[in-house]
């Protein structure tokens, strides 16, 4: 295992974790329903690509490295989905996208509670 | 723990992080009046519970907690607060006295109690000494599979398992007697309108479906050598049943996989544990004794060290023992909580304000 | 090391078990009841769990220390903590309740899928699924039939 | 015992493995029930593994009658490291009681379930019925502390589903239900933070075991942490007094079968596993288990003996009535433990399947004109007793066991229950039960007053005799309650080798 090779690894994964924490601190601070979903999405998909790359390269090539690809390819199939089923539900629930008018933000906190039952 | 390195340390320190955040998302849990959030925060908590023990050497624990408690327990609380209501209400001042009394007072208890065990992570306390240790020296020897914890699970105590598996058909049966099996009759409607822009969702979903029954197997298969059984595989079988149901629509779903059949299938993995069981015991074993599991006369042509220890001559019926007795978890589990789900996906939900009996 | 930091972790899984059981006891709500019940559980399996902790120990699954990942888990610790405690050279954690808790968290989701479908039956038969309003019709109705 | 060595009737190799198949052929049942056909299938399987039970509950008292103790380990593995079933007398006459029940019981569905659950789930009843069974029975036969836990869940969870199911009768069911799952299931939990805080002091899991190793951690606050928590979570579970408020309402709404069975066998399992916890695995000449047994559940005995009594009086609904009058009876069954001594553990014994005989033949009464009295009232069963002589002659007998009328076995296992403490020096406890069992004759004479000389209220259905199918269960109930006050030797030997047991299991 060669010393560098662990430095960067280390190095991708904190970058991963810390693109996770901007991801929750965008789901805290953006406006509306569209917004969040795509910081949570986006930066998660990000965060968790460079953790399992940082993990690859620190384990070195090994029955582990295609685990983690395998993970990989999982995260980028379901995690897309789910934030396009989300946003789905939202506007065929009615929630109306944020989009600068002042007007309209009122009535998309509105929303915020959470989705409304039927 | 004086002469330990450093990463004991670190480990710690992600222990007590991980139990801060379960502290938070409890109290959240607790203050939180939206069913919906409160059910959320409830699979919050699991997968932190699930990631915690994986920290805490438990890999087996933790994948069953992420698939049972993140996984399926929250699809049927879901399920239950579609049926019911979605938001709780308020309890006044007084009445929340009374209970945060005696937790207090119980936790007071426990506290002042747990303060007398021996410190935590200590290999020598009584619970790490005495039993486990035994398991850790002779189970890989007596039984042949190198995860102790299915050693410990499938065969010495092989029987709280069959227990395991009685208690969640137990549980099938007490949902169909309250819920019916999700008639195909009642003439659910099912979300045509969705077909169309769930284009993507369909599509992920056709893509998921042979990869998670895959999973499943290597799950299943691979219990002995690493973390996973039947149970786990159970459960993700189960998963990807409701994932189709979710997506595709119950009615589809019922038809694919039949009710009828669902039914059965919790019955005849118990049936089949059981059986192995008595197998055991019509060649002269104790109930669940799999070394008694061949007659002698077939156990004799096996070659010996086929499987791991020449010196042991006995792995080949521990092993297909177990082989077995988990296949009847995995269909126990599976049909168990197919057919749970059934029942509350498919009872219709109750306008609000009407009463009616059965 | 003083107590409260050896028992730390006891400590704080003692007070996630008080929460479940508060959010049971003080929620007239039956699906919140269940969720308590659900967090008293699970919390009941973190007990057991740090029991089973041993520090410096791996999975307990058995690691061949011929080659280099068991040498890497083997090399980790003090030779003389690993002789006096480990098996074979790796140190485990202990499997017996590992299996316990597996166990009783099949018996916490049948519970769950159980007490749902009793509240589903509940809501159905009375419209709500408040304890409270539950007792308050089950006395109003047993008021108002002449006896 | 010689009666048990003479009965033992079965191929050796079967015998030897009787104390798995006792647990394993209700459960296989179980299973055949749910694939049964139809409903006339899953009602034969029901009788016939509760017969299969019966039989192995009987070689098992063969086995111990020959060897004092049966031990069988499964899978081969013995104590500690596997789990082992440990059955002495007491074990094996709690078998016998259970399955003999759960025969009668069984019997009584084929017509007791056609009235109260539709015809499509009686499968699943049944099913439900076995499960419970093969629950209580692995109860009261296994070693092991949490195998104790798996089994007190597979009878209970089954059971909350099956107590709900009388909703068809009644709504209030489905609430009772809920809080006996909610009331259940922390005390569950609760006996499972005991195991762990046993387990964490001894590092076993096996009863013997543990009683060997903390013979020596009296002083152990984790020790003591899990006497407490298996105490109250049993306690929750056996009704002790302050804890039964989930009691009454489900066995009041509860299907009749399931009110039947319970009555007779869930709350006595808890309480053998109090006392075998109290007395085998902790022992009763410890300080603190001795202040538990003296100041603590002493007087919540005799309160529940009291306090319990006076509700049933006031309590206007039959069925309630009986429950509260369970609560009340088992407070006798813990006083006579609370004496610790094998006089009065073997009359609480003793007093446990008196009751058990007694509470199931109520209920089986109660059920068999529930198919034509369908209120709940006490007044709307009035003038029953004249409708429906053969059935409520059946409750009148076992109804005069319950107040302790002399020459019944109520009034003699009483009788047992005051000697003991009368040779214990506790006369508290003759007063208590003196003053409870004047409560007992008001609650009963009331209830045998309705049935039999009041007029029948105009406008209701008149009361039908019970169907052939619940008369032979029920009658073979009151005459052995009958029978065993003039002639009380067998259950009194079962009762006092149990109590022998207790004690002498520690050496």
């Amino acid at each position: 295992m060669a010393e560098p090779l662990n430095l960067i690894g280390g190095g991708l994964a904190i970058a991963g974790a810390l693109l996770s924490l901007l991801g929750a601190i965008g789901v805290l601070r953006f406006p509306d329903v569209y917004t969040r979903i795509h910081a949570a999405s986006i930066t998660d998909t990000g965060g968790a690509s460079l953790m399992l790359l940082g993990l690859g390269l620190i384990s070195g090539l090994s029955f582990v490295t295609l685990k983690l690809a395998v993970i990989w390819a999982f995260i980028m199939l379901s995690s897309p989905a789910a934030a396009h089923t989300l946003a789905n539900a939202a506007f065929t629930s009615g929630h109306a996208p944020w989009i600068g008018s002042f007007r309209i933000m009122r009535d998309a906190s509105a929303g915020k509670q959470g989705p409304r039952r039927p | 723990m004086t002469d330990l390195t450093r990463d004991i340390d670190a480990s710690l320190v992600i222990d007590l992080s991980l139990l801060a955040m379960l502290l938070v998302l409890a109290v959240a849990i607790a203050r939180t009046r939206q069913l919906l959030a409160a059910i959320l925060l409830m699979g919050v908590y699991s997968l932190v519970c699930a990631v915690w023990f994986m920290v805490m050497d438990a890999p087996d624990v933790a994948f069953t907690e992420a698939v049972v408690g993140a996984g399926v327990s929250t699809i049927i609380l879901l399920g239950a607060i579609l049926l019911t209501h979605g938001h709780a209400e308020k309890s006044s001042a007084i009445r929340l006295l009374a209970p945060a009394l005696a937790a207090i007072a119980v936790g007071g208890m426990l506290v002042y109690a747990v303060l007398d065990l021996p410190a935590f992570g200590n290999p020598t306390s009584p619970a790490n000494a005495h039993v486990s240790r035994t398991y850790l020296e002779v189970a890989s020897n007596e039984i042949g599979t190198p995860n102790i914890v299915t050693a410990v699970l499938a065969s010495y105590r092989g029987f709280d398992t069959l227990g395991e598996a009685t208690v969640i058909f137990a549980a099938a049966v007490g949902v169909s007697l309250m819920l019916g099996f999700g008639d195909l009759s009642a003439g659910r409607r099912t979300p045509d309108s969705m077909g169309d822009h769930h284009v993507v969702l369909g599509v992920t979903a056709k893509l998921f479906v042979p990869v998670i029954i895959l999973f499943a197997l290597y799950v299943q298969f691979h219990g002995d050598l690493g973390p996973g059984g039947g149970f786990q595989a159970g459960v993700l079988l189960a998963v990807v049943v409701i994932l189709h149901a979710l997506v595709f629509g119950l009615r589809e779903t019922m038809l694919a996989v039949r009710p009828g059949f669902v039914r059965g299938g919790a019955a005849l993995g118990v049936l089949l544990y059981a059986g192995v069981g008595l197998v055991c015991i019509v060649n002269d074993g104790a109930f669940l004794d799999y070394d008694y599991l061949f007659p002698p006369e077939i156990e004799a042509q096996i070659p010996p060290g086929l499987l791991g220890d020449p010196d042991h001559p006995h792995h080949w019926g521990q092993h297909f023992g177990i082989f077995f007795i988990e296949l009847g978890v995995l269909f126990t589990v599976a049909a168990a909580m197919i057919s749970i789900f059934y029942g509350f996906a498919g009872r219709a939900p109750v306008p609000p304000g009407t009463e009616a009996g059965q | 090391m003083t107590l409260a930091v050896t028992h730390l972790n006891y400590i704080v899984v003692v007070a996630l078990m008080m929460i479940g059981l508060f959010i049971v006891f003080s929620s007239g709500n039956f699906i919140k009841r269940m969720i308590g019940l659900a967090v008293f559980q699970v919390s009941t399996g973190l007990f057991y769990i740090s029991l089973a902790k041993v520090a410096g120990g791996t999975a307990p699954i058995v690691v061949d220390v011929t080659n280099s990942d068991g040498q890497a888990l083997a090399a980790r610790l003090d030779p003389a903590y690993v002789a006096l405690h480990g098996v074979d050279g790796v140190v485990y954690s202990n499997p017996l309740p590992h299996v316990l808790i597996l166990t009783a968290i099949v018996v916490g989701v049948a519970t769950l899928a159980v007490g749902l479908s009793i509240a589903v039956r509940v809501r159905e038969a009375y419209g709500t699924v408040e304890a409270d309003e539950v007792a308050q019709l089950d006395r109003s109705e047993k008021a108002g039939q002449p006896a | 015992m010689i009666f048990f060595e003479t009965l033992y009737a079965a191929p050796p190799q079967l015998a030897a493995h009787a104390p798995a198949l006792l647990v394993v052929g209700p459960l296989v049942g179980a299973c055949a029930a749910i694939l049964a056909p139809n409903s006339r299938w899953a009602w034969m399987i029901s009788v016939a593994a509760s017969i299969f039970a019966v039989w192995m509950a009987l070689c098992i008292a063969g086995e111990v009658a020959r060897g004092g103790v049966v031990d069988y380990a499964m899978g081969g593995f013995g104590p500690p490291l596997g789990i082992a079933f440990r059955i002495d007398w007491l074990g094996a006459g709690m078998a016998l009681l259970i399955s003999s029940i759960g025969v009668l019981a069984a019997l009584y569905s084929g017509h007791g379930l056609r009235s109260e659950v539709i015809q499509e789930k009686h499968n699943l009843f049944q099913a439900g019925f076995l499960l419970c069974q093969a629950g209580l029975l692995g109860l009261v036969s296994t070693g092991d502390a949490f195998n104790a836990f798996v089994f007190l869940e597979i009878s209970s969870i089954g059971t909350y589903a099956l107590i709900a199911v009388g909703a068809s009768r009644d709504r209030r069911a489905l609430p009772a239900a809920f809080n006996y799952l909610v009331m259940g299931t922390i005390g569950a939990t609760f006996f499972v933070i005991g195991v762990g805080f046993l387990y964490a002091a001894t590092g076993t899991l096996n009863m013997a075991d543990i009683a060997a190793r903390i013979a020596t951690l009296n002083d152990s606050r984790a020790v003591q942490a899990g006497f407490a928590f298996i105490v109250v979570g049993l306690g929750l579970k056996a009704a002790v007094f302050p804890l039964h408020g989930w009691l009454p309402g489900a066995y009041a709404y509860a299907p009749s079968l399931i009110a039947v069975f319970l009555s007779a066998t869930a709350t006595k399992a808890a309480i053998y596993l109090l006392a075998r916890f109290a007395f085998t695995v902790f022992d009763p000449a410890t300080d603190f288990v001795h202040t538990f047994l003296v100041w603590v559940l002493a007087p919540l005995a005799a309160a529940a003996a009291i306090v319990c009594s006076i509700q049933a009086i006031l309590e206007p609904e039959l069925r309630r009535v009986l429950a509260f009058s369970s609560v009340a009876q088992v407070g006798y069954m813990l006083m006579g433990l609370s004496l610790a001594s094998v006089a009065g553990v073997s009359a609480g014994l003793l007093h446990l399947g008196a009751h058990a005989l007694m509470k199931a033949a109520l209920f089986m009464a109660l059920g068999g004109v529930a198919m034509s009295v369908r209120a709940s009232a006490l007044a709307d069963f009035a003038g029953a007793g004249r409708d429906a002589p053969w059935t409520m002659t059946a409750f009148a007998i076992s109804a005069a066991g319950l107040m302790g009328l002399p020459l019944t076995f109520g009034f003699l296992t009483k009788f047992r229950l005051i000697e003991a403490a009368l040779s214990a020096n506790q006369v508290w406890i003759v007063a208590v039960v003196a003053v409870s069992s004047l409560l007992g004759l008001i609650y009963v004479g009331r209830m045998l007053e309705a049935l039999f000389f009041k007029p029948q209220p105009p406008g209701t259905a008149r009361a039908v005799e019970a169907p052939f199918g619940v008369l032979i269960p029920l009658w073979i109930l009151a005459l052995a309650s009958l029978w065993f006050g003039i002639d009380a030797s067998l259950p009194e030997s079962l009762a006092n080798a149990g109590a022998l047991a207790l004690f002498g299991a520690r050496p």
